[in-house]
């Protein structure tokens, strides 16, 4: 059975027409990349599947559940599917640790001691667990990043949306924050990772969706996609970027 | 309510309020434009000018900002002609306009100017651009559209506070209402309709702000 | 004609000064509180909340404080409400400045990047979860020196009062100088009593406005 | 029926200024005090009931008087046609020795001979009204919020001449300034009214049995000398 | 002769000595790449010789003019030397050409008719020509990039200045600008380039400068620098970067 179904999915903005009829199933423990060129929609499937954007057009369903625009049904989804931005959007005015602990407080209602204790392991899981005290300015981009995927980790997600997560960091710094995401790949954790890097995509991946003006364009394993592209849109797209 | 309004008097005394309505409408253009002016002179003098300029301007601004309009009014209109500058009232209500606005555009676009991304300042001095040409070119666009709403608010701001200006005989709209009320004793009426145009003047003026906005800035959200 | 001393002109002035700062305090404070719940339905989703607070804040923006207070003492009045003067003139104060503070927070609140929406968002928070947690901590830092800056006109607008019987700062050099007949030392010494009571409070907003500046660059 | 309420309560609530000297000004202690104060100590001291005084602007006394928060507005009122439609007036209780006052140099005999000049004049008050009727088209008049922006117009020089009772001229003269008033001629005599609202015949006629007992007494004679420093002409 | 003559430049910002003392020497028509980690100082390097950063120690010298910190001398100075910024820095209230025309109007007291001549041949030298009516926030970053150096050739500089003028791009739009900066070094034009486009340096450049902590680390011809690089710290930085 799949974790994330996408059916027939469109979305307009405006006269606009960005996603004209995506079609995805992700099975659990899947780990799917998502490449393309700019304005291709990436990014808006991805919010659109955590509900940041409404759906004019198709379902979605996650778990079993479909997605629906009400405060109630938004809150069940996100409480299953993390996102992960490329501006980091840690709360600039909390700690590392306090970051993590605010949404189980206010949203699942833990116990500050028990999300304390969540908020030091999934530090410690993304290396920072020292860093518990540190303010989001005080860090380099790489570990606000890491704290971004901690803080979405305590929330329990069965899957997680990474929009670009590597894009705004210094070059030296993307490997760390891939290391742990390559970590949660290998823990069975369900990713749809919108990204630019596709060595990491090759080597880490299970299928790769290449999305060309808002349709999937191609999809499948990493090997099939890059070593031997079947649209001119594909070859020229992985041209460029080699 | 056992008052019965009586609107009769608009007849005979309208042209006293058109009158009114065209010295305020005067007024705020005037003060509007001549205000902003040296607002921009202000702000240039105090984030970018020679430091020795700065105080001067600084204790303009705070002297103008922490006072009622009315007793700045006051010392320009009767407190000047000791000092051999006289003026007719008129002079007296746009001056006074001009220096209370000027007081707090300044300190309006000094905000929008500081804003300015360093990387602007740095462009225009590596084409070869001095301080001055830089500001005027290149910075002082962006930072007014930066700061426009906030300017337009001050401007709308300024317009009602000119009400004050009847205090010195300047023939302006709340001058009209309260002309109007000593000679018919019909205060609401004549209050209430001096507020309504006050009303439809901040609306209107906001509008025109606006498109004023639309034209000197050719694109929206081109400054951030 | 005139009995005043420079003691007695500078006595008088100082009493006055006291309504004029208890309506300050008065105005600032219930036009925060009011501000605040009017922040939250012009922030809030849907349309009528929203469209309702913009045209109180058009309205209250756009006629003049004198007008809105002699409405509320005399207009109520008109209609058989006898509302006392400090009533009408607390009432009228605290609707002006609301709609003032409203639209300042709202400008803070728009600034706070759309991200820490988005992100709170997906992490599951409510609106008002979101506004008590993530965004008003961070547009209330920003919120500071504008709001501080802000009750300067709010000490200056409570001038206005005197069309409904007070005699606060501004009314007293009126009457004092109508008796004395020497308005430059009364209105001197008006604005010099003006400048003490706004300026600290202007300067605080710039300080507090560098002190912000520089913790932004620290970003 | 209003005597009737302020007979009940005991009080009664009158408008007065108190930044029109002499009429109504302040002492040093900010207490109102002047011709119309005294004015409202009598009536309400000859109707046996407790003063209230509550101190107004010209902007705002009327509106006092119809929102029913004072009974009378003693406030040095002129009448005129569009007033009398709005509210009642009471016989006359106060002279008012107007007067047209400018410096040596300047040469005014009469209305006529203001042509051309500028002439400044307190808002709303009796010689705004009479100046007004009788000023020739070409007399520019400046209409200051008070007897103080009047006078500061004219010491500063921003009018020729001032319309002003004399009180206020003399109380110009005492400080002694480079300009000095002096009465070039006098305004129709133009009285002052009690203020009350329509339909109140019995107040009406109550204050009207006060003034006319206190002309006959002699008690205005002695306010009339006292704030004004001149005799009750005969004709009030 | 050297075009640019760096010679023992030393920069301090307070306590911090950014530059410890740097020769360069460039011939004209070099093309030198710049590259070492972030915090190196090549930015306040390349800043320097624009003169947007005063120096403390040693001198800069272009086209055998000594640099001097006064209006005057760096109005002179940069009507020879041309910058390119990482965040392009358009004029945002300005078109494209207007961009273009600007700094000659002022600066140079160009008419304007023949400014706009020049504009629109730059322009056309970058391929956006017909963008000549566009603001900047209608274009694409790489389009903006390009603009950017239109504007800089406008002036006719003798060399150009390039400060990791691809990293704010998307990786797709990253070889359009490096293709306008390869012709440029094609045609003679000198070149100082702080990047982190290593194929690019390998292929393109004349000489690569190695930065670390302040100092020229190692200086040579790529095939030296990249194929055998002698110490360990750049050996380090080439390791991280593939
Ligand atoms: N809120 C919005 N309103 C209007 N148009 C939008 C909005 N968000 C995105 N778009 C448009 O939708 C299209 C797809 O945008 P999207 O951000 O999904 O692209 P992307 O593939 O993520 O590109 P990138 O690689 O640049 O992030 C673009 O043309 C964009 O202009
Ligand atoms: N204006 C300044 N004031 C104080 N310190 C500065 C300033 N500009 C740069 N520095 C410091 O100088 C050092 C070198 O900075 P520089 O920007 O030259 O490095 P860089 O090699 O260009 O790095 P990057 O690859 O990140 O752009 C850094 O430690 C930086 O913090
Ligand atoms: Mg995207
Ligand atoms: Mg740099």
């Amino acid at each position: 059975m799949s974790l994330i179904e996408i059916t027939e999915v469109k979305k307009r903005f405006g006269d606009n027409e960005v996603l004209k009829g995506i079609n995805i199933d992700v099975a659990p423990g899947e780990v799917i990349a998502i490449i393309g060129k700019s304005g291709s929609g990436k990014s808006t499937l991805l919010r659109c599947i955590n509900g940041l954007e409404t759906i004019d057009e198709g379902s979605i369903s996650v778990a079993g559940a479909q997605l629906l625009p009400d405060e109630l049904h938004l809150k069940a989804l996100r409480l299953k599917v993390g996102m992960i931005f490329q501006s980091f959007n840690l709360f600039p005015h909390l700690t590392a640790g306090r970051n993590v602990m605010l949404s189980q407080m206010v949203v699942k209602k833990t116990a500050k001691a028990e999300a304390e204790a969540m908020a030091r392991r999934q530090l410690e899981r993304v290396g920072l667990g020292h860093k518990f005290d540190a303010y989001p300015d005080q860090l380099s981009g790489g570990q606000q990043q890491r704290i971004a995927i901690a803080r979405a980790l305590a929330m329990q997600p069965i899957a997680l949306l990474c929009d670009e997560i590597t894009s705004a960091l210094d070059p030296e710094l993307v490997s760390e924050v891939l290391a742990v995401v390559k970590e949660l790949a290998g823990e069975g954790m369900t990713l749809m990772m919108v990204t630019h890097e596709m060595r990491f995509a090759r080597d880490v991946c299970s299928r790769v969706v290449f999305m060309h003006q808002g349709r999937v364009h191609e999809i499948g394993p990493p090997e099939e996609v890059f070593a031997a592209p079947k649209t001119p849109e594909l070859k020229q797209f992985l041209g460029v970027l080699h | 309510m056992n008052y019965a309004f009586d609107y009769g008097w608009l007849f005979e005394y309208w042209p006293v309020l058109a009158k009114g309505l065209a010295v305020t409408v005067e007024l705020t253009l005037v003060g509007g434009v001549l205000g902003v002016a040296l607002g921009v002179a202000c702000a240039w003098a105090r984030a970018l000018g020679p430091s020795w300029l700065r105080p001067f301007v600084a204790a303009y601004v705070e002297l103008i900002r922490n006072t009622p309009f009315l007793i700045q009014l006051f010392f320009i209109f009767f407190g000047l002609p000791a000092l051999g500058l006289r003026m007719g009232e008129l002079e007296a209500a746009n001056l006074a306009m001009v220096v209370n606005l000027g007081a707090y555009g300044c300190e309006i676009i000094r905000a929008g100017i500081q804003a300015t991304p360093k990387g602007q300042f740095e462009a225009g001095a590596s084409l070869g651009m001095s301080r001055i040409q830089t500001f005027w070119h290149v910075v002082l666009v962006p930072a007014l559209q930066r700061i426009w709403p906030a300017l337009s608010s001050q401007i709308v701001i300024v317009m009602l506070g000119s009400a004050a200006v009847s205090q010195i005989a300047t023939e302006d709209l709340t001058f009209a209402a309260n002309f109007i009320q000593s000679r018919t004793f019909r205060a609401f009426e004549a209050y209430f309709v001096s507020t309504l145009i006050y009303l439809a003047l901040a609306i209107a003026l906001r509008q025109l702000l606006r498109g004023v906005g639309w034209t000197i800035f050719p694109r929206r959200g081109a400054a951030r | 004609m005139s009995d005043f001393t420079t003691w007695d002109i500078v006595r008088n002035l100082l009493l006055a000064a006291r309504w004029t700062v208890l309506l300050s305090l008065v105005s600032f404070i219930g036009g925060s509180i009011v501000g605040a719940l009017l922040l939250f339905i012009r922030t809030a989703k849907g349309r009528l909340g929203p469209a309702f607070v913009k045209a109180y804040v058009e309205v209250f923006q756009g006629t003049p404080l004198l007008m809105q207070l002699f409405l509320a003492f005399f207009g109520l009045g008109l209609f058989g409400i006898d509302v006392p003067a400090w009533l009408a003139a607390g009432l009228a104060l605290i609707l002006w400045s609301a709609a003032f503070l409203t639209e300042i927070w709202r400008g803070c609140v728009e600034s706070v990047a759309r991200g820490q929406w988005e992100a709170s968002s997906s992490l599951g928070m409510g609106y008002v979860q979101q506004m008590r947690h993530v965004i008003l901590p961070q547009a209330l830092r920003v919120a500071i020196p504008p709001t501080v800056g802000f009750s300067v006109q709010v000490v200056k607008g409570t001038a206005l009062t005197s069309i409904i019987g007070f005699v606060e700062l501004s009314k007293a050099g009126t009457v004092v100088t109508n008796a004395t007949f020497e308005p430059f030392k009364v209105y001197g010494l008006v604005a010099l009593i003006y400048f003490c009571l706004c300026w600290p409070l202007s300067k605080s907003s710039q300080i507090l406005e560098r002190k912000l500046n520089v913790a932004h660059r620290n970003h | 029926d209003a005597l009737a309420t302020i007979e009940a309560n005991k009080v009664i609530r009158i408008a007065v200024p108190q930044d029109f000297p002499p009429f109504g000004t302040v002492g040093a202690d900010m207490q109102p005090k002047g011709y119309d104060v005294d004015m409202a100590k009598l009536i309400a001291d000859k109707m046996g009931v407790k003063l209230e005084l509550v101190p107004v602007t010209s902007a705002n006394r009327i509106p006092y008087l119809q929102t029913n928060k004072v009974d009378l507005v003693i406030s040095s009122l002129g009448k005129n046609p569009d007033r009398e439609k709005v509210i009642d007036f009471s016989a006359a209780y106060a002279p008012f020795f107007n007067g047209v006052f400018g410096p040596a140099e300047v040469a005014a005999k009469d209305a006529k001979d203001l042509s051309g000049k500028t002439v400044g004049v307190t808002r709303g008050a009796v010689e705004d009204l009479e100046l007004t009727k009788i000023a020739p088209a070409d007399v520019t008049i400046k209409r200051y919020e008070d007897n103080n922006g009047t006078i500061s117009a004219f010491l500063s020089g921003q009018v020729d001449l001032i319309a002003t009772g004399n009180v206020v001229a003399a109380a110009i003269l005492e400080r002694n300034p480079p300009k000095k008033p002096e009465i070039k001629f006098l305004i129709k005599n133009s009285p002052c009214f009690i203020g009350l609202n329509k339909n109140e015949p019995a107040l009406l006629a109550k204050v009207n049995d006060i003034i006319a007992a206190a002309r006959k007494d002699g008690a205005l004679e002695a306010i009339s000398q006292k704030w004004l420093g001149a005799k009750l002409p005969a004709e009030l």
